[in-house]
């Protein structure tokens, strides 16, 4: 295992800026942000199937690139770096990972339409549920097989071709899939209604199931959805990433700003309190790739979830807390940082920092706060809470 | 004479007796207050006060509660920062101008400050004025310009000499927002809206008599304007506190509670209460003669305070916190912490430790003003401003 | 009732601040501190006598000087300014509070003793102990009316001529008297034991009794001990004026050091860095100000405790556990940095830097640390606790 | 020839088998270990090593593991700082005279560096050394020595020409600890004990060959060893994490627990596991040779970490936390927080940010030479040291 970023990783890391850098400029992404699509399709279709994105957490048994976490943390880095509006997080990991976990030959063949680009799906789950603590499934499977039930904070669900949705059963659950109706089309029997978000560049959405038509791909005996929790852990781990090319967005970004502008006929940057902020800014993102780092590779070794409170569950348990604890604090620090040491100019509209602080504020939230992060290391790590 | 608060109370009720609110215009009920002294009545007789001690100020606005007011939220720029500086530096002809139709509410006054490329280094401004017989014509930006849009006048603090160092070659005007030549465009911020703007000055002229104070005297005008701006900002009424509102949250969603949230919120309820008391503690000061020191680092602890709170409760509200109430441009006339949402506060306490002095400015001004710590080396003192380092 | 200080406070804080400069200069203090006597005994005499602070708590008529928590305050704030190692916080705060709270003859002549400068007190209870959960007494009373047991941990026993013990009854509790044997004789009844001390300007020692004659001073019916409670509650609201004078000597001498101190051909306190570390303690400083006046303030106002949960006694409550949390914290923070930017200087047992980072230490665990007073204000400040 | 993994294992095995640890004095052993190269395999042959990669030292140390040892702990300031410099600026006689005792044991070294005007600014020590014939005489006042009192040799800065800036005047020498004018006190820390020493140097005379470097080079000799020296700090060895340490204490005493302190360890608990794994990605950095920048800020992030969690394991301990194990006057050789209790882990913990290099000046560092920020304008550059402001 190495926290270094092989020479694939950054072949794999290059391919994606580049677009990026093409096709998702700051100025291009805030043009977007209050439009009626907030997501790009077009730059997610190439995203998709010429750079191979969508299916890198895919089995190349089932079509996909048959690549691992590690992979998939470095576009999350340069998905990050861009606050690109893509749904790279909600069907290439979210979904993908509820697929994986579900298996089967229904969901493999889902799984083959997304590594092709073919199709996004979204997991109908809101994107604060913390994966210590799953939320029950807010839908139902009726009798005639359909789905009914209302899901709020859902990401990417406006651009899904199909939602991936957690049902109540008589005794246990499932995961379903429904299809989306052609955009546009009418009468529906599902509905998805795009909150106002703060994080204006991957904003949330309700989801909601009138009797929708579903098909069953995995079912559980249990309360549990396993699906669910698996998606959440893992995403989780991955976001780490997103929040890692957040933070170094910032920093680069205010040194770049503080080494030019001038007060006092100096510049800003050579004034020993912003330096010294700055340094420790520095030091805090060295950590959070370390440990983004470890939580990807951890993520890799252990593809499939092994039995709970196995050694390798509780290393994937122990890098993902570590990662998210450290990481969602740090892109705030750095996004606040950057905000301020632009001075006014950070608090305009037209700079792109409020995207960053918006998409880290929205991160520190998602898939669980740092502190049920931390709360959930009190096991592993053997410091018990008082009695 | 020597008022007191008897003979302050005897003549509000006297003016009340002789002006019935319900029966007068608002406006004609303002101007006949302002004549009887009862505006601000420490300023001068004649100019809406009568002399009094500051404090008996109290005395008539408990007296004339309940009749119109001049709607200060609306022109806190006037009263706060215009009229103490032409009370101090403007003539009598200025004075006698000015002062009665910004404090009726008829003419609102904005601040032309601070520019693009001169923040926290106010002194390095570069808009410029030239003298053109009794005229001066003025070219330049501004930025950050609340009400400019509703203004009838600005305060302006512009350019005169460039070959002399930065803050001897500054002379400050009263700026006529109506001129030709003057354009001023919203400035949208991270919340959506736009409280500001700029200000764009093209071959705008303005006549002798709009300057305030010495030509080349502007930095010393300037700096009593600002230390009025700092004074307002650090005693403005709230209805409620940010703790308040937080803690609301906290008490009507038992289910968002936990542990590592209730102790980094008992922390900030400290804070809050510590600064609660330090602030009472500098008022009592205040009125007994003695200004501390304080004063500079109020600012600075409400800052981090309301940044730390609404930080805290963004995250505390979860997937509500996910959520935005309205993005929709518009153009506030006063901020509302309390009228919006968990994210509006976030985001617009981001300003406050760069609105008005930011923090990093505010500690330099504790470290060597109130510590005594020796200023840092300085290259642009005695150096002309043109032949400044940009 | 107000935060500043009246004109009477500030002519006794000059009587102690002179007093303190003639006789109990840093370098007095630091040749004393691994001496056997660590109290200076006869600065305290005058303290005490001449001055007249060891009666400022205690009433007219009982002898005392009548006067309140606030002029208690201004001398502790004077007394942590120079570390002085007297026992007024042992004796005439926590002894004498013990002493009010029990009330009757015994304890009002036992007062008087104390307000004449002829007897110093100590209470046998912990330093650490917690005003919000007392402990319960370490010793019993025999049947032969004396006393029999062990406390850690206490202030100014080495120096006391009256012990104050809390004691178990078969039933409720009492607090007792126990004449200390003159210093030297042996076979005496009661022992105490120096304890090696963090602190050194205020060790603690281990006090037994094995059937020690005792005098009961006061009872009460159930398992509380009522003058202990009270003794630790009003006492941590004081220890916040002593912990503000910690925090003023040690950015006092830090701004003094680096306005001085020259590295790189300039002044140290000319960094940019420095100066906002420093702006930043002066402001926590003058909120431990406002917090500690407030506390002290508070007492003045409510001299007896009235019954717990009334509205005067759960605003003592807020103040001292407002002025405890803030200014626990202050203090430590102050004296670290003192040491850090001194440099290695402040890393030398010469330097005094040290005699206030323990004192600090120590002050941030005694009566309660910054977290059982913030936990307090729950209930006060109406932020309930997770269920 | 060229070494691998294989062939040092060889040649381990075939010293082992002439020179059994057993049967021999246990400085003939190592001295005869020295000679057979594998003191430092990637040193020169004939000087302890075998001009082999450095990473192959591992595979010496593995296979002449339960041999008697040269006691690292005790010569640090030798392996890591002096033998490096004098491999890098030493003369051939200068290497052959001093690698050898340096890495058997038999003589200690020191470092005379810091001075009490010269801390952070190194560079403007005054310690002077002034030529006499074929000798140097010093006269000056070092601090900050460890192992001074035990040493036989001491790496010496010193000032060699004052009328040029403070850089360009500087000379490293080999100090001779036994020569007449040497003077070496104690110098008691906060913890009681004395770590370190004040050196006095008096008319101390130093013949030509100890001079380390050429005359004026200095500085650029004295930034290899201390470049070392944060090596060395960052690579110490540890028995246990501080981590570790205030864990078993909460551990073993349910009864001290709160939810304040549960939050503030499990942060710590993730800020130790981070410190971690950016220190093994830093390993990783180095051993597939592309050192990392990440380096300068451990000891920024160890020195910090240290200090809270000492701090909290003191508050944590309450009645136990106002006790100290032992204030005597002591002497110790190496420093171990763990073989003390946690009021002297909290005291000596103070150090980790001032010892080495301020945490001050690593943030400059990092500002610096990582980030490429600008440098402060400074007075003391091209300026004569003998003018320099003082």
């Amino acid at each position: 295992m190495t926290l270094l970023y092989t020479e694939v990783e950054e072949e794999l890391r290059a391919a994606v800026r580049d677009l990026l850098a093409d096709r998702c400029s700051p100025s291009a992404v805030l043009g977007r942000v209050e439009s009626g699509t907030p997501y790009d399709a077009e730059l997610w279709k190439t995203l998709a199937r010429e750079i191979g994105v969508a299916g890198l957490l895919v089995p190349e048994e089932l079509g996909g690139a048959g690549a691992s976490a590690r992979e998939a943390a470095v576009v999350l880095e340069e998905l990050g770096r861009a606050v690109a509006p893509v749904p790279f997080l909600a069907s290439a990991v979210l979904a993908t990972q509820a697929l994986l976990t579900a298996g089967g030959e229904a969901a493999g063949e889902l799984l083959g339409r997304l590594a092709a680009g073919e199709a996004t799906a979204a997991l109908a789950v809101p994107f604060a549920a913390s994966p210590y603590a799953p939320p029950a499934p807010a839908a139902a499977l009726g009798e005639d097989g359909t789905v009914t039930g209302t899901v709020g904070g859902v990401i990417g669900a406006e651009i899904a071709d199909v939602l991936l949705v957690p049902v109540r059963l008589t005794r246990g659950t499932a995961l379903c899939a429904v299809e989306a109706s052609p955009a546009g089309s009418a009468g529906g029997t599902e509905r998805v209604a795009p909150a106002t978000s703060l994080d204006l560049t991957r904003p949330i959405a309700t989801v909601s199931f009138a009797s929708a038509p579903a098909r069953v791909l995995a079912t559980a005996g249990g309360p549990e959805t396993p699906w669910v929790r698996e998606a959440l852990l893992r995403g989780a781990g991955l976001l780490a990433s997103e929040q890692l090319g957040i933070a170094e967005w910032c920093l680069a970004t205010t040194v770049a700003y503080v080494r030019e502008r001038r007060q006092f006929a100096r510049p800003v940057g050579s004034f020993q309190a912003v330096k010294h902020r700055l340094a420790d800014l520095w030091l805090e993102i060295a950590g959070a790739r370390a440990a983004a780092r470890n939580a990807a590779a951890r993520l890799a070794e252990a593809p499939v979830a092994g039995p709970p409170g196995d050694d390798a569950a509780v290393a994937v348990t122990v890098a993902v807390a570590v990662a998210q604890a450290h990481c969602g604090a740090v892109a705030v620090h750095a996004a606040e940082e950057c905000v301020q040491l632009h001075g006014g100019i950070g608090m305009t509209w037209e700079h792109p920092a409020h995207l960053y602080l918006k998409r880290a504020k929205a991160d520190q939230i998602a898939l669980g706060t740092p502190g049920d992060h931390r709360e959930a290391l009190a096991g592993p790590a053997d410091l018990p809470a008082p009695v | 004479m020597t008022w007191d608060e008897a003979s302050v109370a005897e003549r509000a009720a006297a003016f009340l007796a002789a002006h019935d609110p319900a029966a007068m215009n608002r406006l004609e009920f303002l101007r006949a207050r302002f004549d009887a002294g009862l505006a601000w009545v420490h300023f001068p007789e004649g100019l809406g006060g009568l002399g009094a001690p500051r404090e008996l100020q109290a005395v008539a606005d408990r007296e004339l509660r309940g009749t119109p007011d001049n709607q200060p939220g609306r022109i806190g720029i006037g009263l706060g920062m215009a009229a103490p500086t032409i009370l101090a530096f403007g003539t009598d002809e200025q004075k006698r101008r000015f002062l009665r139709p910004l404090w009726t509410g008829e003419e609102v006054w904005c601040q032309l400050f601070s520019e693009p490329g001169a923040g926290s280094d106010l002194a390095t401004l570069a808009t410029r004025a030239v003298r053109e017989g009794d005229e001066w014509v003025v070219d330049g930006q501004k930025v950050w310009t609340s009400s400019a849009h509703t203004a009838r006048w600005g305060l302006l603090l512009a350019r005169t000499d460039p070959g002399v160092p930065k803050h001897r070659g500054l002379t400050y005007f009263v700026c006529d927002m109506r001129a030709p030549g003057v354009e001023v465009r919203p400035l949208r911020q991270i919340t959506g809206e736009a409280e500001f703007n700029e200000v764009f000055l093209t071959g705008v002229r303005l006549p002798g008599a709009l300057r305030l104070g010495e030509t080349g005297d502007g930095w010393r005008v300037a700096q009593a304007t600002l230390m009025n701006e700092r004074v307002a900002i650090g005693g403005m009424p709230v209805r409620r506190t940010m703790m308040e509102v937080v803690a609301d949250t906290w008490r009507s969603r038992p289910e968002l509670r936990t542990h590592d949230l209730h102790q980094r919120l008992l922390r900030l309820w400290v804070e809050s209460e510590v600064m609660r008391l330090t602030a009472a503690r500098l008022r009592e000061q205040l009125a007994a003669g003695h200004p501390g020191p304080e004063g500079s680092g109020m600012k600075l602890a409400f800052a981090r305070l309301h940044q730390e709170l609404s930080g805290l409760e963004v995250e505390l509200l979860r997937e509500d916190g996910l959520g935005y109430d309205d993005w929709t441009f518009r153009r506030p006339e006063t901020v509302d912490f309390l009228g919006r949402e968990a994210g509006y506060r976030y985001l617009r306490a981001k300003g406050n430790s760069i609105e008005g002095g930011t923090s990093e400015i505010l500690r330099n001004i504790i470290a060597e003003r109130v510590l005594g710590l020796p200023a840092e080396p300085r290259a642009d003192k005695d150096v002309a401003w043109k032949d400044l380092p940009r």
